[in-house]
Parts: C-alpha cells; sequence; structure tokens
C-alpha cells in the first residue's frame, strides 16, 4: 500500500467517512448487472446452500438446496441457477456490431455482467464452473442439459475475473476499494458490510460505529460464500432437520432469506454509489474486450466447444500469464492517465511527473541508435516541484499522447529534459500538434498503455521436452461426467 | 420445469428388492440357518403388497403370541414380537394407502439383522460396516445409532442370564490386553482367536470382508441372479483399497476381488494367526466366562 | 504458587494444544498474547468478560464433516490410508499392522496413554518383532514455556523403512491437486507441532530424532468427493519457526518482571474492569491479521481505535506511514498543525506533499 | 589423502560437467554455480570444447549486459572463434565487444548464423524461427522465467543451463497462484522446471573465486544450506588496505572495521522509518565517498590496484532507494543499484543498504533470501551493511503465517533464517553511528 492510500486511509479514520481514492468510476457498470450471492454449506468443497440472484433489485430470486448432502438436489438446484442466468447471458448475444478492421468481424454490442459481494464470490463461482462443466446430460449420472452449460459459463467468467480490468464477473469490495478508501485495513475491507458502513454510514454515525454495527452478524450476516457458525447451528441445522422429516422447503428458505436478504440490499446499494461517479475515459476500452472475449466463448460453445481442461498445459498457461501480465500493465496505465487521484501514486513514488513544459527544441535531430539516417528527435523541457525518481534512458508516456514514446535524457534539479521518439507524423520536422507547447502543463509517467509485442510461443503439441513434452490434449472423459460430488 | 424429476438416485425398484430378499433366503439356507432365522425369513418376505386380509390374519395371529410370550414371561421374544406387530401394523396401514411406500424395513429385530451380517461377513466388524452389509444384502434398514448400546445390553443380558441365548454379540478383544476393542462387534459363537484382534488384524479382517462379500455376490450370480447396485458400490469401495482387486473406478468383479485379497491375505496371514492363536490361549486361561466374551479393561469395557 | 498461577487466578490453566501452540508463531511480538498463552489463561472467556466476545465458532456442518472424513480414512483398518500409503510412499504390502493408542485396555488417561506411545513407538524404532506400522492418536508430551503439556492429537504415526512419518488426515478438499493455501499452511504448522514433539519422544528415549521425517503425510478429500488423497508436505519451515517461537518463550520472564507481585487477571476476584485495565497495562501489538486468529483480538482493535493507532489500518499502512504511531500524528503533520520532532521531518515533508496533491486532485 | 586445492577441485568439477554434457546421455545438465564460481568461465570452456570439435553452438543469457560481458571474454580468450552477437533493433553494441575481429554484430540471423557461437539474449532468440541448433548453453538459467525457455526451447537438442540458485526467483508483475503446484507453472525459474519434468545431472561448481575467505563461509552456510562451497583464495591472499589514515568518527571506524575484517555494519539508531531513510541514505552515500577519499588499495592474487569508483556498488531492495542514494551525492562512477539488477555482477567493496532497515514489519518481499543473497556476495574484498539497529527484534516479531500450496517445493533457505545467520554475523563487525 502507497503512502497515498495509506494517508487517505488515516483521512478516513479521522474523518469518520471513506475517502475517494478516485475520482472516477474505473469498472464498467452494466445498465443491468446480475447480482450473484451464493452461499455454500459449511465444511464442503462447493456444496451450494443457497444463492439469490436477479437483475431486479427488487425482485431478487432466491434458490435453495434444502439438504445440501444430496447430490440430486444439488443438481437441481444448479438447474435452476441455470434458468436463471442462461437466459440473461444468452440474452447478449443477439445485437452484434461490426467491427473495421484488415478483416472485419463481429461482436455483440453488450455483454453479461455478474456481480458478487467478495472475492469468495468469485473463487466459489470457479468451484461451481469446475464441479458441473464437465457433466453431461446422459450417461449414467445424467444432470439436466443446462447444467453443463451453466457451468462453462461459470468458468469462463472465474477466467475473466483473473484479467486486470476486467469487468465481467467483479466482487464488489474490490470494486469499492479501488474508488474508496475506509478508515479500517485492507483486510476489513473484504467485509462488504463494513465496507458499505464507512462509505456511507447512516446519518449521524461516525463509519467506525457504523462499521462495528455491521460487524453483527445478525444485523449483517456474512456475505458469503460462508455462513455464519452461529447461523448453521442455531438455525440451519433446524430448518433442514425439518425439511428432512416434513419435505417442506418452507423454513429453509425462510431462514437462508434472512441471511441473503442483507446482502442483496448491500449490493444494490453500492452499485447505486458506484453509479454516482463518472465513468473514466478507457473504461470502454476495457469493456470491450470483454464484450470480445463473450463473442468468442459464445461462437465457441456454439460449435459444441468441450468444456475446459482442469488445468493449463504449459503452453497454454505461459501464453495466458502473457496476457495476464499485458493487461495488468496497460490497466494499471490507463487507470492512472484517466484519473489524476490514480496519478498521484506514482508521483508520490517518483515514477510520473506534472509540469509546465518550459522549452521545446523542435527541430532536433539526430541519428537514433541502429540507424543510419538522423531522425527528428526533438527535446522537451518541463519545470517540475515533484520529486522525480527516474533516470535517463526510462522510457515515458503521457496522458497526452497515450501513444507517443519518449524517454528521459536528462534532470536538473526542478527540470527534466524529454526526448520524443515517434508519433510526429512521416515529415523531416514534427507535425503540427504532435509535440507539447510551451506553456501546457503535462504529466509524464513511466507507464506504458499499450501492450508490448511478444514473440510466438510453440503450438501445444510441439511443447519442448524441456516442458515435458507434447501434453496429451484434454478431451472429457465418461470418469469426468461422472465425477462424485458427495 | 419440473425440476424434482431430473433427480439421478438409483433405482430402488420391486426387482432390485425381490432379488435381495431371494439370495438373502438362499444365504440362509446354506448357511443352515436356526428355527427362528426361518422363521423370521417369513416375515422378512412379506411385502406391503400382500392382501390386506392376509395381513390382517397376520395380525391377529402375532397379537395372540405376544400375549403368548407374556405369559410365558419370555420378556425377549414378547420384545421381538411387539417389533414385528408393529411393522405388520404399518404394513396394514401403507397397504391401504394407495401410494406404496418405498423398501419397507424388514422385519428381523436389530439384533438379529446385525448377527445376520457379521454371519456372512465372519470377523469383527465395526458398525458403519454392519450397516453397509445389512443394505447392500439384506435390504436392512439398521442405522449407526442402533448399534450404539447393543453391545452394553448384550453383556447385561449374558451376566444376567449366562448362555441363554444360542448367540450373543459380543466384544473382539485386544490381543495385548484382551480389552475390548473399540467399536467392533462379533458373534460368540465364533472360535476364540476370530475375536482376537492382533495389530494385523484390522487388515486381515478388512481382506477376508471383502472376500466374504465378493463369494456372497459370485453365489448370487451363480444362481442366476444379481446383487444389488448397493452391493457392487460396497464391493468395488473395498476393492479400490486392495492392490490389484480393480482396474481404476471400474465395478468391481467378485473373482478379481478374491485373488487379489486373498493374494495379500497369504502375506499377513501366517503372523497374524500366530498372534491371534497365542493370545486366545492367554484368554482361555486369564479371563471368565464374561471377559472372555466381553473383554477384560482397565476399567469397565466401554461400550461399542 | 508460582507467577503464571497467580495471573491465571484458581482456575486449571487451558489445555495446549497443536493449534494453540502452532499459533504461538501467528503473532510473537505481542507480549499480551504471549503472556495470556503461557499462563493459560481463558482467552475466549476473558475476552467476553471484558466485553468484547471473540466472534469465533465452528459450525456444526463442518465438524460433522471433519469426523466422517476422519472416520472414512481410518475405516476398515485404515484401507485407505493404507491404500495411499502404498501409492505416494511406497509402502510395502506386508507393512499394515495398526496400534489404536486412544486408550490402553480402556483407560483413556493421558499418562497411561502417553506411557503406552512411547514403548510402542520405541519397540518400532528397534524394529522387534510385532513392531507395527501405524500408531493412531498416538498421546505426545511437549515442554511449553516450562511446562509439560500432552498433545491430544488428531494424527496418526506411521514408520516406512525406520523413518517415522506424521499422517495429519483434513477435511478441506484438494481440487486438481491445489488446496486453500491459508488452510494448507494452518494444517503445516500443526504438524510441525506433532513432528517436533514426535522428535523430542525420540529424542528422550535415545534414539535419533532425524529418524522422524520433515515429510508430513497430508490426507484430505479428493475434488468434490469423499475420496481420500493423499499429498506429502514439507514442513521443515514451519519446524524452524516452531523452533524459534517455543525458544523465545522464556522471555515471558521479562515481561513479568515488569509487573506488580500482585497482578492477575482473574475473573473471579476482579470486575471486568479491572481485568481490562490489567490486560491492557501489558503491551500488544495488534494487527487486523489478529482478528482471525486471536480471542483478545476485538479488545485490543477497541484499544487501538481509542488510541487513534495507525495499526487498525493494517501492517502495510503502518510501514508506508514511516512506522508513525498515531492517526492524528500523520494528519498533523500533513496539514502542518502539529511540527514534527527531527526524526519525522522525512515523513512529514511526505505527508505535506501528499496532502497537497491529494487536495489539488479532490477538489 | 590430500586436500584437493580450490584450483583442483574447480577443474574436476568443470571436466565432470562437460562429460555428462557432451556426453550424449542427457538432453540437458544442470550447473549450480555459487556467486563468483566461475560459471563464465565454464561456459567460455564449454564452448571452445564444442567449437573445438567442429560443432556450432547458441548461447542463451538473459540480459544484454550479460550477453556483451560473455562475448567479450568469449572473444577474448578464444579470439579464432566466430561469433554471432545477435540483438535487437535499435540497440547498439558496445565497443567492448565490436572491437574483437572475431565478432559480428547484427539484429538479423541470417548474418550471424554462420557464426560457431552465436549469443543473444532469450528475448531476442524467441524471434529466431526455422533453425536449430544441437547445443546450446543457457546462462543465468535461475534468473530465467520458464515461459522464456518455453519460447526458444525448440532450438536446440541439448543444452547446459548455468546458473546461480541463491539469487532471486524470476518475478511477474501477476499475483496469481493459478498454476501453483503444477511442474510447469510458468512463474518458475526455467531451472526449476527442466528439473521437475526431466531427471537431469545437477553439479554444482564447488569454489568461489570471487568472495573472499572473509565472506564465503558464511555465505554458503547462510544461502546454500545444501549446496556448500568455499573460497577460491586464502585470508592472506586478498588485502583492503585505506591509504590514509582516518578520524575516529564513525564513516571512518567502518571502514576500517571493513577493511580490517571484510564486513561492517554500519549500525543507525533504532528508529521506525520511510524507505527512503535520509540519514541511512546519507551513510551510504557518505561512505563511498570517504571511501574513494582514503585512497583504497585492493591487494589480491592478480596484484595490486586502486578501488576505482567502477569497483564500488551500493546496493538496496527498492528502485525509490537508489534514486535517493544517486540524489544523495555520489562519486561518479560509483553504481547504485536493486538487488534484482546487480545479480551477476562484480566488485571490490560493496555497500548495502539493508533491506530490513528501519522497518517495523517484515513482508516477504523484504525477507526474500536471494536479495540479501545479491547484496552481501558481489564484493571480492569487503562488504559493507548499512542499517537502523532493531532488525533482530523484528526477526524475531516477524509472524509466520505464510500460505502453503501444495506440491510446491519448499524454498531454500528460509529467508528468515538467512537473515538471521547473516545479522549474527554481522554484529561481530557493529560500529555504531
Amino acid at each position: 500500500m502507497s503512502i497515498m492510500s495509506s494517508y487517505a486511509r488515516a483521512l478516513a479514520a479521522q474523518e469518520g467517512r471513506a475517502q475517494p481514492v478516485a475520482t472516477v468510476r474505473h469498472v464498467h457498470l452494466s445498465a443491468a448487472p446480475m447480482v450473484f450471492i451464493p452461499l455454500r454449506l459449511a465444511g464442503e468443497a462447493a456444496a451450494p446452500l443457497a444463492a439469490m440472484v436477479g437483475t431486479d433489485p427488487e425482485n431478487p430470486r432466491l434458490l435453495v438446496v434444502p439438504q445440501p448432502r444430496n447430490r440430486d438436489l444439488r443438481f437441481a438446484f444448479m438447474a435452476e441457477l441455470a434458468d436463471v442466468m442462461l437466459p440473461y447471458i444468452e440474452g447478449f448475444a443477439e445485437v452484434v456490431e461490426t467491427v473495421e478492421a484488415k478483416t472485419p468481424y463481429e461482436r455483440y454490442a453488450d455483454a453479461p455482467q455478474i456481480l458478487v459481494p467478495s472475492r469468495g464470490g468469485v473463487a466459489f463461482t470457479k468451484l461451481l464452473g469446475r464441479s458441473t462443466r464437465f457433466r453431461r446430460a446422459d450417461g449414467p449420472y445424467p444432470v439436466h442439459p443446462t447444467v453443463p452449460v451453466l457451468g462453462q459459463w461459470l468458468t469462463f467468467f472465474a477466467d475473466r475475473a483473473e484479467y486486470a480490468g476486467s469487468s465481467a464477473l467483479v466482487a464488489m469490495t474490490d470494486a469499492l476499494a479501488l474508488h474508496f478508501a475506509t478508515g479500517q485495513s485492507p483486510m476489513e475491507d473484504a467485509n462488504l458490510a463494513t465496507q458499505l458502513a464507512w462509505i456511507s454510514p447512516p446519518d449521524g454515525q461516525s463509519g467506525a460505529k457504523a462499521a462495528l454495527a455491521a460487524e453483527d452478524p445478525l444485523i449483517s450476516p456474512p456475505a458469503g460464500p460462508d455462513t455464519h457458525p452461529d447461523f448453521d447451528g442455531q438455525v440451519l441445522e433446524h430448518a433442514i432437520r425439518a425439511y428432512e422429516t416434513s419435505g417442506s422447503e418452507a423454513q429453509v428458505r425462510e431462514a437462508l432469506r434472512s441471511q441473503l436478504t442483507p446482502t442483496w440490499s448491500l449490493m444494490w446499494h453500492a452499485v447505486r454509489l458506484l453509479r454516482g461517479l463518472p465513468e473514466a475515459a478507457t473504461v470502454d476500452v476495457r469493456w470491450v474486450r470483454d464484450r470480445e472475449q463473450f463473442t468468442r466463448e459464445t461462437a465457441r460453445l456454439a460449435e459444441g466447444g468441450s468444456p475446459r481442461g482442469r488445468v493449463d498445459s504449459a503452453v497454454r498457461a505461459a501464453i495466458r500469464l502473457a496476457d495476464l501480465e499485458s493487461v495488468v500493465q496497460t490497466y494499471e496505465a490507463q487507470r492512472a492517465f484517466d484519473d489524476p487521484l490514480v496519478m498521484i501514486e506514482h508521483r508520490v513514488a517518483g515514477k510520473a511527473f506534472t509540469g509546465e513544459v518550459v522549452g521545446v527544441d523542435a527541430a532536433r535531430r539526430i541519428v537514433p541508435a541502429g540507424k543510419t539516417r538522423p531522425a527528428p528527435r526533438p527535446l522537451v523541457t518541463i519545470r517540475t516541484s515533484d520529486p522525480v525518481r527516474l533516470s535517463p534512458g526510462r522510457k515515458l508516456f503521457s496522458s497526452r499522447n497515450r501513444k507517443q514514446r519518449t524517454e528521459v535524457v536528462g534532470i536538473d534539479g526542478d527540470l527534466v529534459v524529454l526526448q520524443i521518439n515517434d508519433q510526429m507524423g512521416r515529415g523531416a520536422s514534427p507535425a503540427p500538434g504532435s509535440l507539447p507547447e510551451v506553456g501546457d502543463v503535462v504529466c509524464y509517467a513511466e507507464l506504458d498503455p499499450g501492450g508490448g509485442q511478444r514473440p510466438r510461443l510453440p503450438a501445444g503439441e510441439d511443447t519442448p521436452w524441456t516442458h515435458g513434452g507434447p501434453p496429451t490434449p484434454y478431451t472429457p472423459t465418461d470418469e469426468d461426467a461422472e465425477e462424485a460430488w458427495s | 420445469m419440473p425440476i424434482s424429476k431430473l433427480g439421478t438416485s438409483p433405482p430402488t425398484d420391486e426387482r432390485t428388492r425381490a432379488l435381495s430378499i431371494a439370495s438373502c433366503h438362499r444365504y440362509w439356507k446354506t448357511a443352515g440357518a436356526s428355527g427362528i432365522d426361518r422363521l423370521l425369513l417369513g416375515l422378512l418376505i412379506r411385502s406391503p403388497t400382500v392382501e390386506l386380509d392376509a395381513l390382517e390374519r397376520r395380525i391377529a395371529e402375532l397379537r395372540a403370541q405376544v400375549r403368548a410370550a407374556k405369559a410365558a414371561a419370555d420378556h425377549a421374544t414378547v420384545r421381538l414380537l411387539r417389533a414385528e406387530l408393529r411393522k405388520t401394523e404399518r404394513a396394514w396401514d401403507d397397504a391401504l394407502d394407495p401410494e406404496p411406500e418405498p423398501a419397507q424395513a424388514p422385519s428381523l429385530s436389530v439384533r438379529e439383522q446385525v448377527h445376520q451380517a457379521l454371519t456372512l461377513l465372519g470377523v469383527p466388524t465395526a458398525g458403519k460396516m454392519i450397516v453397509a452389509v445389512n443394505e447392500a444384502f439384506f435390504a436392512g434398514r439398521v442405522t449407526a445409532g442402533q448399534l450404539t448400546s447393543l453391545r452394553r445390553d448384550e453383556e447385561k443380558s449374558f451376566r444376567t442370564s449366562p448362555y441363554a441365548r444360542p448367540y450373543y454379540l459380543c466384544a473382539a478383544l485386544t490381543s495385548e490386553l484382551l480389552s475390548p476393542a473399540r467399536g467392533l462387534l462379533a458373534v460368540s459363537t465364533w472360535p476364540a482367536q476370530i475375536r482376537i484382534i492382533g495389530p494385523l488384524s484390522p487388515r486381515t479382517d478388512f481382506l477376508t470382508s471383502a472376500i466374504r462379500i465378493a463369494e456372497h455376490i459370485a453365489r448370487l450370480i451363480h444362481a442366476g441372479e444379481d446383487a444389488s447396485l448397493a452391493a457392487y458400490r460396497l464391493l468395488t469401495g473395498m476393492a479400490q483399497n486392495i492392490p490389484g482387486a480393480v482396474d481404476g473406478f471400474d465395478r468391481a468383479e467378485p473373482a478379481q476381488v478374491i485373488a487379489a485379497a486373498g493374494a495379500e491375505l497369504t502375506i499377513h496371514r501366517e503372523s497374524d494367526m500366530h498372534e491371534r492363536g497365542q493370545a486366545a490361549k492367554r484368554a482361555e486361561k486369564q479371563l471368565d466366562q464374561v471377559t472372555r466374551l466381553f473383554g477384560a479393561g482397565l476399567k469397565t469395557a466401554r461400550t461399542a | 504458587m508460582n507467577r503464571l498461577d497467580t495471573l491465571r487466578g484458581p482456575v486449571a490453566p487451558l489445555d495446549h494444544n497443536a493449534r494453540t501452540i502452532a499459533a504461538l508463531a501467528v503473532n510473537p511480538g505481542c507480549d499480551r498474547r504471549a503472556l495470556l498463552d503461557a499462563a493459560g489463561v481463558d482467552k475466549q472467556k476473558t475476552a467476553a468478560y471484558v466485553g468484547h466476545p471473540a466472534p469465533f465458532g465452528q459450525s456444526p456442518f463442518a465438524i460433522t464433516r471433519a469426523a466422517s472424513f476422519d472416520a472414512l480414512v481410518k475405516a476398515n483398518g485404515c484401507a485407505h490410508l493404507l491404500r495411499l500409503l502404498r501409492e505416494t510412499l511406497g509402502l510395502s504390502i506386508s507393512e499394515a499392522a495398526y496400534a489404536d493408542i486412544s486408550d490402553v485396555g480402556g483407560n483413556d488417561s493421558h499418562q497411561m496413554r502417553h506411557t503406552r506411545t512411547r514403548a510402542l513407538l520405541k519397540r518400532a524404532a528397534a524394529g522387534g518383532d510385532g513392531s507395527c506400522t501405524l500408531f493412531d492418536h498416538p498421546l505426545l508430551k511437549l515442554t511449553v514455556a516450562g511446562h509439560e503439556v500432552y498433545l491430544e492429537p488428531s494424527i496418526i504415526a506411521f514408520q516406512i523403512e525406520g523413518r517415522f512419518h506424521v499422517v495429519e488426515i483434513k477435511s478441506f478438499a484438494v481440487v486438481d491437486d491445489q488446496a486453500d493455501a491459508g488452510q494448507v499452511a494452518a494444517a503445516a504448522r500443526q504438524s510441525a507441532v506433532y513432528v517436533h514433539a514426535l522428535r523430542e519422544l525420540f529424542a528422550a528415549e535415545g534414539l535419533d530424532p532425524e529418524r522422524v521425517s520433515h515429510d508430513v503425510v497430508l490426507v484430505c478429500p479428493k475434488d468434490f468427493a469423499n475420496h481420500p488423497t493423499a499429498t506429502l508436505l514439507d514442513v521443515r519451515q514451519q519446524l524452524a519457526a516452531l523452533r524459534r517461537q517455543l525458544s523465545r518463550l522464556t522471555r515471558i520472564d521479562r515481561i513479568l518482571e515488569e509487573l506488580p507481585a500482585d497482578f492477575t487477571f482473574d475473573l473471579e476476584t476482579q470486575s471486568p474492569d479491572e481485568v481490562g485495565k490489567a490486560v491492557g497495562s501489558v503491551g500488544a501489538r495488534f494487527a487486523p491479521e489478529c482478528l482471525s486468529s486471536c480471542e483478545m483480538a476485538l479488545f485490543c482493535r477497541a484499544e487501538a481505535r481509542g488510541d487513534g493507532s495507525t495499526d487498525l489500518l493494517g501492517r502495510t499502512a503502518r510501514d508506508a506511514l514511516g512506522g508513525l504511531e498515531s492517526i492524528p500524528a500523520v494528519l498533523g503533520l500533513a496539514d502542518e498543525s502539529r511540527p514534527p520532532s527531527p526524526e519525522q521531518l522525512e515523513i512529514a515533508e511526505q505527508l505535506r506533499y501528499v496532502r497537497r496533491l491529494y487536495t489539488e486532485a479532490i477538489a | 589423502m590430500i586436500a584437493e586445492t580450490p584450483a583442483q577441485a574447480a577443474a574436476a568439477a568443470t571436466e565432470a560437467i562437460l562429460a555428462d554434457f557432451t556426453g550424449g546421455a542427457h538432453r540437458g545438465v544442470i550447473v549450480d554455480s555459487p556467486p563468483g564460481a566461475g560459471k563464465t568461465t565454464l561456459v567460455v570452456t564449454a564452448a571452445t570444447t564444442l567449437a573445438d570439435s567442429g560443432e556450432r553452438l547458441m548461447i542463451v543469457a538473459q540480459t544484454n549486459e550479460q550477453v556483451d560481458d560473455l562475448a567479450d571474454k568469449l572473444a577474448s580468450k578464444a579470439p579464432a572463434l566466430t561469433i554471432g552477437r545477435l540483438h535487437s533493433d535499435g540497440f547498439s553494441v558496445p565497443a567492448r565487444v565490436t572491437r574483437h575481429p572475431g565478432v559480428t554484430a547484427s539484429n538479423k540471423i541470417e548474418h550471424v548464423e554462420a557464426c560457431t557461437v552465436v549469443i543473444a539474449t532469450a528475448d531476442k532468440w524467441a524471434y529466431v524461427t526455422g533453425r536449430t541448433w544441437t547445443w546450446a548453453i543457457v546462462d543465468e538459467a535461475y534468473q530465467m522465467r520458464s515461459d522464456k525457455l518455453l519460447a526458444i526451447a525448440a532450438l536446440f537438442d541439448r543444452a547446459l543451463f548455468v546458473g546461480d540458485p541463491g539469487q532471486l526467483d524470476p518475478f511477474s508483475v501477476v499475483d496469481t497462484e493459478r498454476w501453483a503446484g503444477l511442474a510447469w507453472d510458468p512463474m518458475q525459474s526455467a531451472v526449476a522446471v527442466i528439473a521437475r519434468l526431466n531427471n537431469l545431472p545437477v553439479h554444482r561448481l564447488p569454489v568461489s573465486w570471487r568472495l573472499p575467505a572473509s565472506a564465503a563461509p558464511l555465505v554458503s552456510e547462510a544461502f546454500y544450506p545444501f549446496a556448500s562451497f568455499r573460497s577460491g583464495t586464502a585470508a592472506a591472499d586478498r588485502e583492503l588496505r585505506l591509504t590514509t589514515a582516518g578520524f575516529p568518527v564513525p564513516w571512518d571506524r567502518t571502514l576500517n572495521e571493513a577493511a580490517a575484517s571484510g564486513w561492517a555494519l554500519h549500525e543507525l539508531p533504532s528508529r521506525h522509518t520511510i524507505r527512503t531513510d535520509a540519514e541511512a541514505v546519507q551513510a551510504c552515500a557518505g561512505l563511498a565517498t570517504r571511501l574513494l577519499q582514503r585512497g583504497a588499495v585492493a591487494h589480491d592474487e592478480n596484484g595490486s590496484h586502486d578501488v576505482s569508483p567502477d569497483r564500488i556498488a551500493i546496493g538496496c531492495a527498492h528502485n525509490d532507494q537508489v534514486a535517493a542514494i544517486r540524489a544523495a551525492g555520489i562519486p561518479a562512477g560509483v553504481t547504485v543499484d536493486t538487488a534484482n539488477r546487480l545479480q551477476g555482477r562484480e566488485y571490490d567493496v560493496t555497500i548495502v543498504l539493508h533491506p530490513l532497515s528501519g522497518r517495523r514489519d517484515a513482508t516477504a518481499f523484504h525477507l526474500e533470501s536471494g536479495r540479501l543473497c545479491v547484496l552481501t556476495s558481489r564484493h571480492r574484498h569487503a562488504c559493507i551493511v548499512v542499517a537502523r539497529a532493531g532488525i533482530a527484534e523484528l526477526l524475531d516479531n516477524h509472524p509466520s503465517t505464510g500460505r502453503v500450496q501444495l506440491n510446491v517445493p519448499v524454498k531454500f533457505p528460509d529467508g528468515w533464517e538467512a537473515n538471521h545467520a547473516v545479522l549474527a554475523h554481522l554484529s561481530r563487525h557493529r560500529i555504531e553511528a
């Protein structure tokens, strides 16, 4: 944690209210996001217990497993969940737009967005996907045909959640933490109720006090996936027993509704809070990626794509790692260039600076390394009061033109001299407007919003001996489909 | 959408049930069941489909027998018959009801059902396995909870009137201290060394049980029938823990299980039998008739 | 009477188990916790008494699940376990002998069981006739802060070719060969306590402690089923941490020296207020992580809040703030309402700068 | 039996390595090389051996600086060899490489592929396609991430992987446990992956030619508990002399201690500070300045030389500390860098800002044993550690609650233990400032 966010936390603690750490909203918020609050049975890896799910704050769907140890009831639950989720997800696969490119292609105009309360919700979504995607509608342990389809989608969403800046599956506590510093620790921020208590405490109450009250499981039950042990022992156990003797789900439903409703309200409250922030400039760029991935997955599934294997192969893992790294870098840069409050972190760390242009040598031409002919390499001198900790040769970008490459030539007191390397047109001298002008206030940072070029990796079937040789490609087996779920 | 129809519970159809009852019948024939067993077996075969008047006749019969037993102060038989009576009455209720109930609990007492399972297995066995065998082969409904006080009750009964019953459900004894081995039930009529638990006995007894279960299934197949799904599941689960007894997650084949378990058994048998034999001799010398069956302890014997 | 007994009052000290001993390493910088633990004070009760009950509990479902999985692994003469040991460690088929030490002929006194544990393990180590392979519920002993404590283990000790291993059975799932890293770490710390205690036992019997392996066999349910699977867990690092913490417990004397002679946490004779004051007078080192591991955490957090301590914001925040102890100091230095001491000059300068940028950006 | 001399031990190790590598029984050979153990010499020997028998060879290193160092040394020792220095577009190859007539530098593989030895960074190799080499040497293989090896492994049949296992693990900006436990987890080092997936012989070089007799035992014990090594030189072979006498002030006393014993702990009063602790920063810069002022002369097995600025390095954990020290005024030519960037480099004297100095709590980053190992094993003569008092308490109070992933080999040494070992040793050379 940086000194900036630590300062904001200290301020929040003092003021009794969360403080902003962003001036714009960095996550995409769909017009109709689906809120999904899953619960699981304590002590089990992936035994769903209940879920509250839906797109209408006034009309949540409550799904329960009246006896979570019963495998048939679990799959019935998953089929019911599919009944709610699949129409929502597949509903987006209707309106397409054509993207003008070298080879024009189509993508869906919008995509589904699922909001869960916390990272625990994301992890549990992944487990639910893992435990259902291999299932089959035929064979010895058939499930409803929608169950494996839902499993594939849940896997898709959980995978997307690993990519920085993706808004396909969002943990609400993470989204809030991006925008607000509370007066408690990051660890405690993982509790949606206390985090929101700091962000919008009831009138006349301090955040600290509201957070304390929100820790009471009777007022704010855990947001899942784990339920409160006292609830399990004092309420749920009896309700399940009542189901077993009477066959009526009523008690279990009511018990679980009591646990889920408060979180349901908190989730929509958080959605309204986030909607109150203006959207950051590059949110849409990132959402386009989510839409593209959604388009691809839809096509893959439509072609009968088999479920993703249990683990990534060596090549698959390396490719994914490169993707993950590239989006982290891009996301971090985009966020800073979108939001001066985020940029502060980098300025304080000496990796970025803001200042006024005091000199431009537009006519400068040199022979760049590895080249034979001179090319324009103008110098820009900026006066800054920021503590710049960049050494000559460091590559910088600016919010002015996020694609233009520049490098530090020298730093002398409060003067930084930069060399502009590209984006100046094809002429012998820089194109008009391609350089900052004297008097401009500019911000440069050692942050690259563009993904770098990267080499091709071998195809999976060409995996070299160093990495274990070609793996057997994953094909779903009967065993996978029959995997016990007890 | 009728979600509840999506369930995939294994079919408990009448055919499976009938088979297991038949197989049970035959097993007891071959095992030379005692008179009372035969009598009870007769009850066991009854099902809710028996006509109402037949049931009514049986109820009257039982009531008379209860009265007679009561007069003779044969409390054990009274208990037995009363349980039987309750079951028959329930069967009559069910027969009135147009919706047929799923598998009815057999009419044997818990004690008898346990004896039945133990006789099939032939070695001291933990409650859980007894329940599993009872369910897999005798369509029984014994629950683990019903076994907890069984050994204590048997001991009480034995202390009150020794050897009054044809058999007692008793303890297995640890080879070193001749104390009751935790959680195991045995049959008093077994040879003493069978009821001794040496260090290797948990393993050899497990292997023996697997063989006995496999043999039983083989017998059923030989007779042109087949065992229940539960029986195969039980055997497969056991076979997975015996080297070479089953391939991967396939269903276990009795012959392969018998061969594999037998092979491992050969490795342990000699030292296990030696240990058990020695201990049995000591037990013979050191223990009285009660402790020989229910174990000597440094404290009062624990319950099963 | 021992100083620690005075501290605790006239109740029996709380029993240690692997979990409580492993917890010694969770916040070793906290004198408060060290003292309460060393004196065997019931922290749960004390916290409730002073008005900050710990929010801990275990779901009955989790307890049932753990017990039934444990029973499954051990069922039928440890049939599952033998299979796993044969698969993962190459245990030979002939090694199958099993001894249960949960009681000795029906007597389950600690002394009795410990004596038997020692005898059986010694015999096994000597490799004599009738030596066993699996030892269920061995009762081990460990010296903690000068006290001998029994460890009620939920483990099986097991030997292969003269090496002894600890088998730890846990009911969290291993899905596609991965498990929750927090739970695995907790299991590793607990297993390390058993390995350590087992090694002490070996040393006391004149056997080579290194015959107890640092590779623990962790048995968990595989994927979403109940089928057990085994993974070897190297606990060398946890063992080293444990040894460090056990050797550091002697510092209790130093903490005690600074306390008045009649100092006590006795719930019988002292009012909640007095106990609260007594607990408060022993230095704590609160961190938000305590909330998930220490029964006194809510008390300490309330105290930290009262002091406006930067500890509330988390360990990393406190380090980022140059180690400043109080939130008012942070903000006072930032808005220049508080003059910096010479050693605060640097952090004060940074905070002023941060505040200026922050205020600009918010405006 | 007569004890082997360091030179004999090293020669025997090299011989065994080459026999395994060229013998044909294995597709790969791993060589663990502690700091300054003659890794470069081994690479040069292996390259010339192969070249002598008419074989072509590719060499992979991780940074351009490493590639240039290797190319320079190779060309110096084997002038007859044709060496292709393959580099990326826009990179200018330094004169120390291009001055050799046998070296051809180009950014196109077609221009250099005919050379007996082609050498480039792993990043550059990843763009080479359609060609294969029978032999490869991968240098600094512990620094290389396994996904980088994946990109180039199709280029060669057999490879010698050389590297220092005690240094920093490769790094990723992504914090994911998705692949934890997989043998081919791309976030591991290249060596970790090949060793887990292939049964390859592992050799180690037993002698450090860089570290003096005063340092080798400590570094070996603290950071290489399962692969000990010794110094190639005796205590008498190395001497650091300060030509002017010092004043009785802390900086000079610290320098005296370092010159006399090879180690010094310049200890500032205990205090929690920000990362760029001005006093500590000042001490690092001041010690470097003062060392030059006092005219240090280094005597070693090759003769004597003045300790010039380029033979001094200041190392720290964070970039902002590097910037602060540079800003504090250091003599021109003195290297200041983070541990990551000092890997594989060598100096006469190093000054280290202790990663834990002034902190209240340690993080995994600060405790990483590789970081301290790099910082305390770059010197031929002396290492001066600047730190606030209180690190021992910090270590004692450090909670051990790390996460543990199944099937991930435990990393040794543990950062805590290594830090303690170094601190215990340094306490014998403490000068209070």
